[in-house]
């Protein structure tokens, strides 16, 4: 059985940083995929890889069932693969409606105003912005951007949703919010892929995790496994506290 | 009540008849008072200006037994040719002009000349010298200057019958004006056997020259004629001497015939312009002031000698005034029959416009001069006029060192 | 002496005065990345500068530089908070139009003031003959004061205490302020210098073609060819790319009708800033 | 388009258009018709325009081009080639439309201000050209001979149908301002205002967007151009190309309110007007500049909407009107 989203053997190089160097991974349809690692691990770059913002230098991806390898981010999404940014970026001048609006008419279904206008504002009910779906984007707050970013995302009907650290800055309740918004969007039957520090919250929401460090991919399993795992302990020794948390999840 | 009445009705009388016998007629034309052709414009609008106050000083155009005092209808172009129509048509609508003076310039003549045509409109050009012009159809245009192709003939005449081995260089502006002179030179200089060693046309509003001079240089050319209008000439003139460059003469178009010639010093000795007129011009004037009254009466009012381009702007005025008188009105037919008929010598020359209706209204009767800065016994710079022979005021200095 | 060489020499000499114009112009993008539209009315301004101290004392025009820089300084000042200090940090949209407006502003009262027509300083030096061809005395004057004065502001740069708050405020502000170094007035500083240094370009210009208040653009856009060339923010690297592009266009002249020369150069420009942004000395980066 | 007829702009640019075309007819009033002629134009450049500045977030420095390229192909067309002043026009427009696209393939890679430069050194580059360029008549440019005319009825008609021709390009420019901004490709290039890079990854591609709208907001002008220098009757490259006016759009755009289809139109006719009467007053001709600096230092200073931004603020309502 082949997996949604293939990655064989991916590179990045930025001068004399090596940013992403020989990953591979699959990802299965249906499927919550955890992606931690320390900072400047390449968690981000991996990312940018598998959307085509980056142009890889070496490797291949394939997403459901097509080769994708070098194609640019706006086909990408089109062809059902959707993310957020790990520092909001919503279209500050226009209204949280009309950025999902934008997120449903470029996406996979390529709909028609009429239809994006329907499709965000169910999408903005799912993620409880529906109240907010007619202030300029720029007024709303974190959480509240970071739902947009959410929001935006889903209004493309995506099949596999690259999630970059949705719960950072977020406070308890609004993480809980969104574990519930991400549970949700599984339930719908759209993959996960992402990125998170918040280790709880990772450790339960994954079915699988995907561990990177200096570029590499140390370990890919359940989070069960991953905690008992030494190169990854090892890699977080430089943060004891995260160590710990690691452990005492396990 | 009744007293009231009369009053009124004696007060209107005269009204009426102080207007009957004193009616205005308006002029309308613009002037580039700021823009590359500031200079040159302004002194064709003194020629204008002291036309207007001659005449009304002595009660105005006299026609069918009426007095019209002149007034004009002017406003800036910017040296822009979308103003030009813009504002020709807002004079012959707006203010209602009875007759038109071109703008200066040709590119700047030729856009008003559409509007004019359009209104039928009579238009005397002065400034704008190209023929182009009067080979589109037009019926109300009359060209007062010599036609660009006799610009620079004479220059070549000259310089047969002193140097007929000279190597010639053509460094000209790549305006309408030029253009059209340059084109005809250069084919008569090859007619009259020299050898064109080098042609270049430079952008309106060139200020570094070094580039063409090292070129004129390298191909070791001993004439040069070219030149466009006055800021360009003056450039090229004083920058020609910077680079020592051994020229053997310098003809310059417009620019040497402004009075502010003689400021450049070294630079203006020697150079030579094609002139529409010069004050030493000896013409028995059949009507109007002779040369020496229009140069004293210029002087006196604006400190200054007059250029050609002030004469010109004058002459405008005194062939416009004679058609009028011979009209016996302003109605724009019978002066136009006026005008065509006209063949008259003013102090600025002899007037007579071509009804060839291939080339309407293109001046046939004027001349060219030749006149060059030389110094006088006192090492003063003056303008002399070498060519015609006939009329010359001093011999052709050549070569200039 | 070839035609060619000579022409590449008249170019060299030209061509370090576009240079002194360019590095004002890169100083202020490297510092607050800011494309200063006023520069083309400040090197007129200049000009001007140079005509009336001439006119007024008729001393040494490269004395007179001195003067007009100060002039320049002391002007910088005061566009700085008429139309930058507000812009800086905002959008490029905003800087272009604001310094745009004042840019309209200065040609306009220059135009109520001197006109359009053009304008001489009246001052000739003897030049070097070689040959048939002559190097006037005043190219020569002018790209020795323009290469003076850049060694000057290399000076300041790299060797006082305000020149180095000025590189570290282009390299980074916001690390600059955790230093402790006040931007604003780092800012303000070198905005100035990068007026003075269009002043004192526009001054040299003056003493060698005719201009008019409308001259300055034609310097800007050279300015913007020359700090393009460089790569954005480089300012020696301007003065070097300033000359390069006199000698290519005395290396051209002599082949081609002089009216092809702006074609030459503005479609290298286009060309370079698509495919190397960074300038003709920079590397490339992701 | 049904949906157009139901928004009260649609009806209000018809009407504008409507007025513009019956005040000069009404009294023959030929004075009237040169003022709303150069209004008409201002509209247009500066409507275009304000596709790639107000709604792209591309500041052109050189839009202007285009008008002049489609005033040379057109004079071109009409009276060398002899063709009819309409097909001459539209193929202009066509054509300039085809040469933006080029250009736009190769520039429109380059962001923010480094696009601002590029435009500026394109419409150097390309008077340059024309200024060299022999069958178009180089610096001293090209002339329309009065049996040009003739098609259209003599050089008075022709004025006149120009003038009509003129007004429905106006129109037309507005409209397709306000088409563009209720569509799905408006909506687009308005992601691309915002964030480049986060409406590529939302699924726009900005590529091919950012090219075709260039394009697009060549091909009015351009038929403007063709029928104003055909009226005008000859044209160079100083006056095709020249600087200032492209400035002064930005200007215009600024003034009314960039991104808004009644700002742009506003802001032109507001400052056309403005500029005409201080060129034409003896006393402030020299200050034309100054005051239309000042005016947009204060404009971008305290209100960066522009007149329409201002009107939004001023009654919220008044922006379902005015797009």
């Amino acid at each position: 059985m082949t997996g949604l989203l293939e990655v064989r053997g991916i590179s990045k190089r930025f001068g004399g940083l090596q940013a992403v160097s020989d990953v591979s991974f699959t990802l299965n349809e249906g499927e919550i995929l955890g992606l931690i690692g320390p900072n400047g691990a390449g968690k981000t770059s991996l990312f940018n890889l598998v959307n085509g913002v980056y142009k890889s230098d070496k490797g291949s991806i394939m997403f459901a069932g097509k080769d994708i390898t070098g194609l640019s981010p706006d086909r990408v999404v089109r062809l059902g693969l959707a993310r957020t940014h790990q520092i909001v970026r919503p279209l500050q001048g226009m209204t949280v409606l009309e950025n999902v609006i934008v997120g449903a008419c470029f996406g996979r279904e390529n709909q028609s105003m009429h239809d994006a206008h329907a499709t965000a504002l169910e999408v903005l009910e799912k993620v409880g912005l529906a109240k907010r779906a007619y202030s300029p984007a720029r007024a709303l707050t974190l959480a509240s951007k970071k739902r947009l970013e959410v929001a935006r995302a889903l209004a493309a009907k995506p099949k596999l949703l690259l999630l970059d650290e949705v719960l950072a800055g977020l406070n308890p309740t609004e993480i809980a919010q969104m574990i519930d918004i991400i549970h949700s969007i599984r339930d719908s039957g759209i993959s996960v892929f992402m990125i998170e520090h918040v280790m709880q919250a990772i450790m339960n929401l994954s079915d699988r995790i995907l561990v990177l460090n200096l570029g590499r991919k140390i370990a890919e399993a359940p989070p069960a496994e991953v905690v008992h795992n030494t190169d990854v302990v090892e890699a977080y020794l430089g943060f004891p506290d995260i160590v710990d948390k690691l452990r005492g999840m396990a | 009540m009744k007293r009231a009445t009369l009053i009124s009705f004696l007060l209107c009388t005269c009204l009426a008849v102080s207007c009957l016998a004193q009616q205005t007629i308006t002029i309308g034309f613009t002037v580039s008072r700021t823009g590359a052709l500031n200079v040159d414009s302004l002194e064709q609008y003194r020629g204008f200006e002291l036309w207007r106050d001659t005449v009304n000083a002595s009660g105005g155009i006299k026609a069918g037994g009426k007095g019209y005092k002149v007034q004009f209808a002017s406003y800036d172009d910017e040296s822009n040719t979308k103003r030009v129509q813009q504002l020709y048509t807002r004079m012959i609508l707006e203010d209602k002009a009875d007759f038109l003076f071109s703008p200066y310039s040709s590119s700047l003549t030729a856009t008003a000349a559409i509007v004019t045509e359009q209104y039928e409109k009579i238009m005397l050009t002065t400034g704008a010298a190209e023929e182009k012009t009067y080979k589109l159809g037009n019926q109300h245009l009359f060209q007062m200057f010599a036609p660009a192709s006799q610009y620079l003939t004479a220059a070549l005449d000259a310089l047969k019958a002193k140097d007929p081995k000279a190597t010639v260089a053509f460094v000209y502006e790549d305006a309408s004006f030029s253009v059209a002179v340059v084109t005809p030179a250069k084919t008569y200089a090859q007619q009259l056997g020299f050898n064109v060693v080098f042609t270049e046309a430079y952008a309106p509003n060139t200020t570094d020259f070094s580039a063409l001079i090292d070129k004129v240089i390298s191909s070791k050319a001993t004439v040069l004629l070219g030149g466009g209008h006055y800021a360009d000439g003056s450039t090229l003139a004083r920058q020609l001497t910077g680079h020592k460059v051994p020229l053997k003469m310098i003809t310059l178009l417009v620019a040497p015939d402004s009075p502010q010639w003689s400021e450049l010093g070294d630079a203006a000795y020697g150079v030579i312009v094609p002139s529409q007129w010069e004050p030493q011009s000896t013409f028995k004037a059949e009507y109007g002031p002779s040369g020496a009254d229009f140069g004293n009466a210029y002087t006196a009012k604006y400190n200054a000698p007059p250029s050609y381009e002030s004469a010109g702007g004058y002459a405008s005025g005194l062939i416009l005034q004679r058609a009028i008188e011979q009209a016996g009105g302003i109605d724009t037919a019978k002066v136009t029959q006026a005008l065509n008929a006209t063949d008259i010598t003013t102090f600025y020359g002899r007037t007579r416009f071509s009804t060839q209706p291939n080339e309407h209204g293109l001046q046939v009767g004027h001349t060219i001069f030749l006149a060059q800065w030389q110094k006088d016994k006192s090492s003063k710079l003056v303008k002399q006029v070498v060519w015609p022979l006939a009329g010359k005021s001093a011999d052709l200095l050549y070569p200039i060192h | 002496m070839s035609g060619i060489l000579a022409s590449m020499i008249d170019g060299l000499l030209i061509g370090s005065v576009y240079g002194l114009a360019a590095m004002g112009l890169s100083l202020i993008w490297g510092v607050m990345d800011v494309i200063n539209l006023t520069h083309g009315s400040m090197i007129a301004l200049g000009m001007f500068g140079m005509y009336l101290l001439f006119a007024a004392i008729a001393g040494n025009p490269y004395v007179l530089l001195i003067p007009v820089i100060a002039a320049g300084l002391l002007l910088g000042i005061l566009v700085y908070w008429l139309s930058v200090n507000w812009v800086v940090g905002r959008s490029q949209l905003m800087s272009l139009l604001s310094t745009f407006a004042v840019n309209m502003m200065v040609i306009g009262i220059g135009t109520a003031i001197w006109s359009t027509s053009p304008y001489n300083v009246d001052f000739s030096l003897s030049g070097i003959t070689v040959g048939a061809y002559t190097f006037t005395g005043n190219h020569i004057a002018a790209a020795i004061s323009a290469l003076l004065i850049a060694l000057l502001l290399e000076a300041f740069l790299y060797h006082t205490r305000a020149g180095k708050a000025i590189r570290a405020v282009a390299d980074n502000r916001d690390a600059a302020e955790l230093m402790g170094i006040s931007s604003t007035r780092v800012l303000m500083v070198a905005f100035a210098i990068g007026i003075a240094l269009a002043a004192a370009s526009g001054a040299l210009v003056s003493t060698l073609f005719p201009f008019t208040i409308l001259s300055g653009a034609g310097y800007q856009l050279k300015s913007f060819v020359v700090t393009v060339l460089a790569g954005l923010g480089k300012p020696f690297g301007a003065l070097v790319a300033g000359v390069l592009l006199g000698l290519l266009e005395g290396a051209v002249s002599p082949f081609i009708a002089v009216s092809w020369i702006p074609l030459i150069e503005f479609g290298l420009f286009v060309i370079v800033l698509i495919f190397f942004p960074r300038g003709i000395f920079g590397k490339a980066t992701a | 388009m049904m949906t157009m007829l139901r928004r009260p702009l649609f009806w209000l640019i018809l009407l504008l258009a409507g007025i513009f075309a019956w005040l000069p007819v009404r009294g023959n009033n030929v004075a009237l018709r040169e003022d709303l002629i150069l209004v008409a134009v201002a509209i247009i450049l500066t409507s275009n325009l304000n596709l790639m500045i107000g709604y792209t977030g591309y500041v052109n420095f050189g839009h202007i081009v285009f008008y002049g390229l489609g005033g040379y192909l057109g004079l071109y067309l009409a009276t060398v080639r002899g063709w009819h002043l309409v097909i001459s026009a539209l193929v202009a427009g066509v054509l300039v439309s085809l040469v933006a696209l080029l250009f736009g393939l190769g520039i429109l890679r380059l962001r923010g201000a480094y696009f601002a430069l590029a435009t500026i050194g394109v419409l150097v580059a390309v008077q340059a050209f024309v200024a060299n360029f022999e069958p178009w008549g180089r610096s001293t440019g090209m002339y329309v001979s009065f049996d040009s005319y003739a098609p259209l009825g003599g050089p008075r008609h022709a004025l006149w149908t120009t003038y009509f021709l003129v007004i429905g390009v106006m129109a037309l420019s507005l409209l397709l301002s306000l088409a563009i901004k209720s569509s799905k490709f408006g909506l687009g290039l308005f992601a691309i205002r915002e964030d480049e890079d986060a409406a590529i990854v939302l699924g726009v591609n900005a590529t091919v967007y950012k090219a075709i709208i260039y394009s697009v907001s060549a091909f009015l002008p351009a038929v403007a151009g063709a029928l104003m220098f055909f009226k005008n009757g000859m044209i160079d490259p100083s006056i095709a190309f020249e600087y200032m006016l492209s400035l002064e759009g930005i200007v215009m755009l600024m003034l009314g309110g960039s991104g808004t289809v009644a700002g742009a139109a506003l802001g032109a006719g507001l400052y056309e007007r403005l500029r005409s009467y201080l060129l034409t007053s003896p006393r402030l001709s020299e200050f034309h500049l100054v005051i239309a600096g000042g005016l947009l230092l204060l404009v971008i200073r305290l209100a960066p909407g522009g007149l329409i931004g201002w009107l939004y603020r001023l009654i919220p309502h008044s922006r379902e009107v005015v797009e």
